[in-house]
Order: C-alpha cells, then sequence, then structure tokens
C-alpha cells in the first residue's frame, strides 16, 4: 500500500518538476520527489526481517542532504529574483489567498 | 482495568470533542479573528485533557511531567501564534466580521 | 479502553482531512496559518496515541519536538513571509458567510 | 482492529496526494508552501507508523522546523513581486501526454519496487551491535558501521553553507508590519528549552531514537526563532573566527576519528577496540554542534553582515 503512495508521489514530485515554471514550485516537486524514494527505503525496510536499520540511517542522512540543497536553491532563486526584476523563470505568482 | 486507568481514559476520551469543536470552529466561522478565537482555546483544552489522561494512565511521574511539558508549550505556541496573526491581521486592515 | 484508541486517532486523521478544506479555500494567508497550526495539535495527539497503542514511549520524543516547533513555523509566516505580501489591496471579507448588515 | 489500521493507512496516504498535488500545483505560492509544509507534517505520522521513529525525529526537527522557516522566509523575496498572469505551468504539457505517462511509469516503477531484494541487514546488525559502544542500531550505523556517509552529510551541509556565504552578503530581513512584544519574550522563554530538549535528544541517541541530527535540527531553530525574535546573529564577519571553528568543528572531528583509525594501522574509522563508546560520544557532540550551526548559517541566507540592522526588533 505504502509502496503505491511511493509511485504516485514519485510520480507527482516529477510531473511538478519538469513542468512547473516558477523555480519554487520545482522546488517542491523536487521536495516531494525525494520524500517519495525516502518512503520507498523506509517501506522496503520494514518488509525486512527482522527491522532493518540501515536504510533509515541513510533516510536520516538522505533527510538532511535534502535540507541543505533546498537552502542552497533557495539562497539562489532569492538572488535571482532580487537581480532580475521581471523574468518568467521566477514569476512569483501572487502568495495571497485570493489568486485567481 | 485499575482505577487510574479508568480515569486517564475518560480522561483522553473527554479531550477529543475539544479539538472536533476547534476544527468546526475554523471549518464554520466566518473570518480570522473567530477561527483563531476558536482554535487557540478548544484545542488546547483537548489537547491538555489528552495529555493528562495518557499521562494518568501510564502512572509514571516522569512521562506525566514530560507529557505535561507537551501541553504547555503547545500553550505557548499557540498563544503566541494567536495574538501575533490577530494583531498583524488588524494592521493589515483586515476587518472582524460584523464591524 | 486502550483497544479505542486507534479509533480515536483515526477519527482525528479524519479531522485534519477535514480540515483540509479551510487550506484549499483559504482565503486569506492567514487562515491557511491557523489550519496549519491546528494540525500541528492533532498530530501530536495522534502521535501521542501511537505511542500509547505500541507501547513505544519514544515516540513521546517525537511529540515534545513537534510541540517545541509548532511556534516557529507561525512565527516565521507572521514576521517574514505575511508582513512582505503586497499589502495594497485589503484582504477580501469572507464569501462563504453572509455578512451582517 | 485491522481494519482501522487499514483505514488510517489509507486516508493518511489519500491526504499525503491530495497535498503533494496541492503543493505543486496550487494556483498561488503561499498554498503550495503551506501544503508541503503540512505535507511533511504527515509524512511524519507516515514514518510512526511504518516503525521509523528515528526518521520521525528527523522529519519533526528538520522537515517541520528548519524547511518551513526557510520557505516561508523565501516568500518574503518573492512576494513582492507583482501579479502577472503568465502561466503557471509549461505549455504544451497536455493531460494526453502526462496521464498515460505518469501511469505507465507508475506501473513500472511498481513492479520495479515488487522485484527489489528485501533488505536483510538486520541480524548482521544485531550481531555485531554490541561491539559498537551504542545500544540502539541506528546511531550504530550512523557512527560506527557507516561513519563515512556521516562524514560526507556534514560536509555536503558545510559545502552548502559556503556556497551561501559565496553568493554575498545576507539579506536585510523586513520590518513585520506589527511588532508585538510577545514575540521577544517568546524567543527567551523558550530558547533554553530548545537547548534543553537538544541535550536530552543527543543523550537519547546512545540508546534510543535521537542523536546528532535531530538533537542539531533542534538546536538550529531555536537560533533561527531567537532571530525571527529579534535577537542579533552572533556570527559576526569580523568576529566570527570562533563561530566557523564551531561550524567546521562536526567535519573536522569526524575526519580525525577516520584518519586515527588509519594511522594506527586499522581501517578507516575503525576505532580502537573498547574505545567506541567514548569516541562516539565525542562524534556526537561535535556533529551536533555543527549540525546546529549550520543549519542557523542555512537560514541566514547569505554571508552575515558585520554592521546593521538583523532584527525585527531594531
Amino acid at each position: 500500500m505504502y509502496l503505491s503512495l511511493t509511485g504516485v508521489l514519485f510520480v507527482l514530485g516529477l510531473h511538478g518538476l519538469f513542468t512547473a515554471r516558477n523555480l519554487l514550485r520545482q522546488l517542491l516537486s523536487l521536495n516531494i520527489l525525494t520524500t517519495s524514494v525516502f518512503l520507498l527505503f523506509v517501506v522496503l525496510a520494514r518488509l525486512a526481517e527482522p527491522l532493518d536499520d540501515v536504510p533509515h540511517a541513510i533516510v536520516l542522512t538522505g533527510i538532511v542532504i535534502t535540507i541543505s540543497t533546498t537552502a542552497v536553491a533557495l539562497a539562489l532563486v532569492g538572488r535571482l529574483a532580487g537581480r532580475t526584476r521581471d523574468d518568467d523563470a521566477i514569476t512569483a505568482g501572487d502568495p495571497r489567498g485570493d489568486a485567481e | 482495568m485499575s482505577a487510574l486507568e479508568w480515569i486517564g481514559s475518560l480522561l483522553v476520551f473527554a479531550g477529543i470533542p475539544f479539538i472536533f469543536l476547534g476544527t468546526l470552529g475554523l471549518l464554520r466561522f466566518p473570518d480570522v479573528y473567530t477561527r483563531l478565537h476558536a482554535l487557540a482555546k478548544s484545542d488546547n483544552v483537548g489537547l491538555g485533557l489528552v495529555c493528562i489522561g495518557l499521562g494518568v494512565q501510564s502512572g509514571s511521574v516522569a512521562l506525566l511531567l514530560k507529557l505535561v511539558l507537551i501541553w504547555v508549550l503547545m500553550l505557548i505556541a499557540s498563544a503566541t501564534a494567536a495574538g501575533l496573526i490577530a494583531r498583524t491581521a488588524l494592521a493589515r486592515g483586515l476587518r472582524p466580521w460584523g464591524t | 479502553m486502550t483497544e479505542l484508541y486507534p479509533v480515536v486517532a483515526l477519527l482525528l486523521l479524519l479531522n485534519i482531512v477535514v480540515g483540509l478544506v479551510r487550506i484549499l479555500r483559504g482565503p486569506t494567508a492567514a487562515d491557511r496559518m491557523l489550519a496549519a497550526e491546528m494540525f500541528g495539535t492533532s498530530a501530536v495527539v495522534i502521535v501521542l496515541l501511537m505511542a500509547f497503542v505500541t507501547d513505544n514511549p519514544s515516540l513521546v520524543d517525537v511529540a515534545l519536538v513537534f510541540a517545541l516547533l509548532a511556534a516557529l513555523a507561525s512565527v516565521t509566516f507572521v514576521s517574514r513571509a505575511w508582513s512582505a505580501m503586497p499589502p495594497s489591496d485589503p484582504d477580501p471579507p469572507c464569501p462563504d458567510v453572509e455578512r451582517k448588515p | 482492529m485491522a481494519l482501522v489500521v487499514l483505514a488510517f493507512d489509507l486516508l493518511l496516504a489519500a491526504a499525503l496526494i491530495w497535498l503533494a498535488w496541492q503543493a505543486t500545483r496550487a494556483a498561488d505560492l503561499f498554498h503550495a508552501v503551506v501544503s508541503f509544509i503540512v505535507f511533511g507534517l504527515l509524512m511524519a505520522l507516515a514514518w510512526v507508523r511504518l516503525e521509523a521513529p528515528d526518521v520521525a525525529l528527523a522529519e519533526a526537527a528538520i522537515g517541520a522546523g528548519a524547511t518551513g522557516a526557510l520557505l516561508l522566509s523565501a516568500l518574503d523575496r518573492l512576494a513582492r513581486r507583482p501579479r502577472r498572469h503568465a502561466p503557471l505551468y509549461e505549455p504544451g504539457t497536455a493531460w494526453g501526454f502526462w496521464l498515460p505517462a505518469g501511469s505507465a511509469l507508475l506501473a513500472m516503477l511498481t513492479l520495479a519496487a515488487w522485484n527489489l531484494p528485501a533488505p536483510g541487514l538486520g541480524n548482521e546488525i544485531l550481531a555485531s551491535l554490541s561491539a559498537s559502544g551504542v545500544e540502539h542500531a541506528v546511531t550504530a550505523v550512523l557512527l560506527n558501521f557507516r561513519a563515512l556517509d556521516t562524514l560526507l552529510e556534514i560536509g555536503v551541509l558545510l559545502l552548502a553553507a559556503v556556497v551561501i556565504w559565496a553568493l554575498g552578503q545576507a539579506p536585510p530581513p523586513l520590518v513585520p508590519s506589527m511588532p508585538s512584544p510577545a514575540l521577544p519574550a517568546l524567543g527567551r522563554l523558550l530558547f533554553p528549552i530548545f537547548v534543553l530538549v537538544a541535550a536530552y535528544l543527543l543523550w537519547r541517541g546512545s540508546h534510543g531514537p535521537g542523536g546528532a541530527f535531530p538533537a542539531g535540527a533542534v538546536f538550529g531553530a531555536g537560533g533561527i526563532l531567537m532571530l525571527l525574535a529579534g535577537a542579533r546573529p552572533w556570527i559576526r564577519s569580523s568576529e566570527h573566527g570562533p563561530w566557523r571553528l564551531i561550524l567546521s568543528l562536526g567535519m573536522a572531528v569526524l575526519l580525525a576519528a577516520g584518519v586515527a583509525g588509519t594511522l594506527s594501522g586499522q581501517d578507516f574509522f575503525q576505532y580502537p577496540k573498547g574505545t567506541a563508546a567514548s569516541f562516539i560520544l565525542v562524534l556526537e557532540v561535535a556533529a551536533g554542534l555543527s549540525i546546529a550551526l549550520l543549519i542557523f548559517a542555512l537560514y541566514l541566507r547569505g554571508k552575515p553582515r558585520e554592521h546593521g540592522s538583523w532584527g525585527a526588533a531594531e
């Protein structure tokens, strides 16, 4: 069951990563993609008998790596937004609640 | 089933409806201020009852204290957040409902 | 009585799912943030119940970390994100409830 | 009872998929970010369900705390841009392509996942756990059996901080539209508890879920909270010599421990017999401190300024 969840999240993340025009959205998609891979690791660890702890440790490492990549990407996006006034790549949309 | 476990379970079950009521308020109340009002009070009463109930049920003082710490932390967090959000909302010109 | 705790956890999860409607509908950013905060409370209760059902005291630590970091998201929201949003047009009144005259 | 558990799992999975969808497709950016934060919250519940309390702890500390704060703060740079009616997504990526392609990919992935061999290192870990110096298997893997991974991971964190500093000065934060006296009070009240919980998690690591990563993340989140509450960050360009040292302390100590093994004629990261417990304790403290400061440094989004206004209270 959680295996199929992994697949669905993976596809959703991939879709967002390829089609979103906004860098922050792509970043969120990338994070969802990573989470789905973590989920696969943990599900497989649970299938093993007895419970396998190595994937857990790897996922812990992965979470920390993910936050460092996210932080670097956010800093870069922030710089880009500061540099270019009007760029399609970082069209930030309107973060308020009433868009569209 | 000892008396402590009964009391603990009853407290837990007494706390759950408060959390549901908080969500009801979140969904049905008309503006940010009333929703804040519903959540900040109701949810924390529910959480407090559950924490104390589980602590009583476990029969361990250390665990009870830890659960109470969790409750106090949530109280601090939600009280501050509610105040901050309401203040900022007012400063941004969000008019309370009915005015 | 402990046997009923999984049912309670399920109901609380349902509670969160129902609350997702508020995130979907908004209407203001503050409403979404509030809903997220509410999920924090429910998630803490679910984790605590799970800790008792599975008899795993380390899950209480997970709840503790949740409770500790509950304030962080709302504080960041208020002092960074929300203050930066364009204040020109006022937030719309809630459309799903009729306003009193 | 099994039915209740199944219903719980199904509901959780449905909510996660819905939130992932919202996070990638929602029309407005703030909605997407909040969806992602809630996604992280529910993911922690999923980790708990999947009997991975260590991962749940890390997700709660990093996902709910640091990532949320990072994303929400990033919005302040991006939020000021005028509203534009550009398409949110690449044109030409029609459903006619993505629906079959996604289903096909999904089918292949599921097939592949079913055919993966189940990892079965559990017995080996249990067998060598007594020699590792700690009682908790995940900590043993992280800091003894696979310490190389941890070394490289801290290396990546350090690299991220260096890259961010190299981008230039940290942008000055915005002043909130309505400063509240509650905020500095919150910082003063909560920071000691943050430190206490971080120390507790570090201590727990040797015999239960916990350890350097959640501890460091909680400590770092405490630093972020203090910054939001208007405190001045203590990492100053001119005088942050000691802070630079602590930033690289974890990396240095781990590297030293690894090389020490090699120099004494053993394998890389093989601790002398009987001293593994103390080695791991030293490594945990160093790594925890470093991770805390690194996460804080990541949050600053640039090289700290020497002078000038920092916190909201100034």
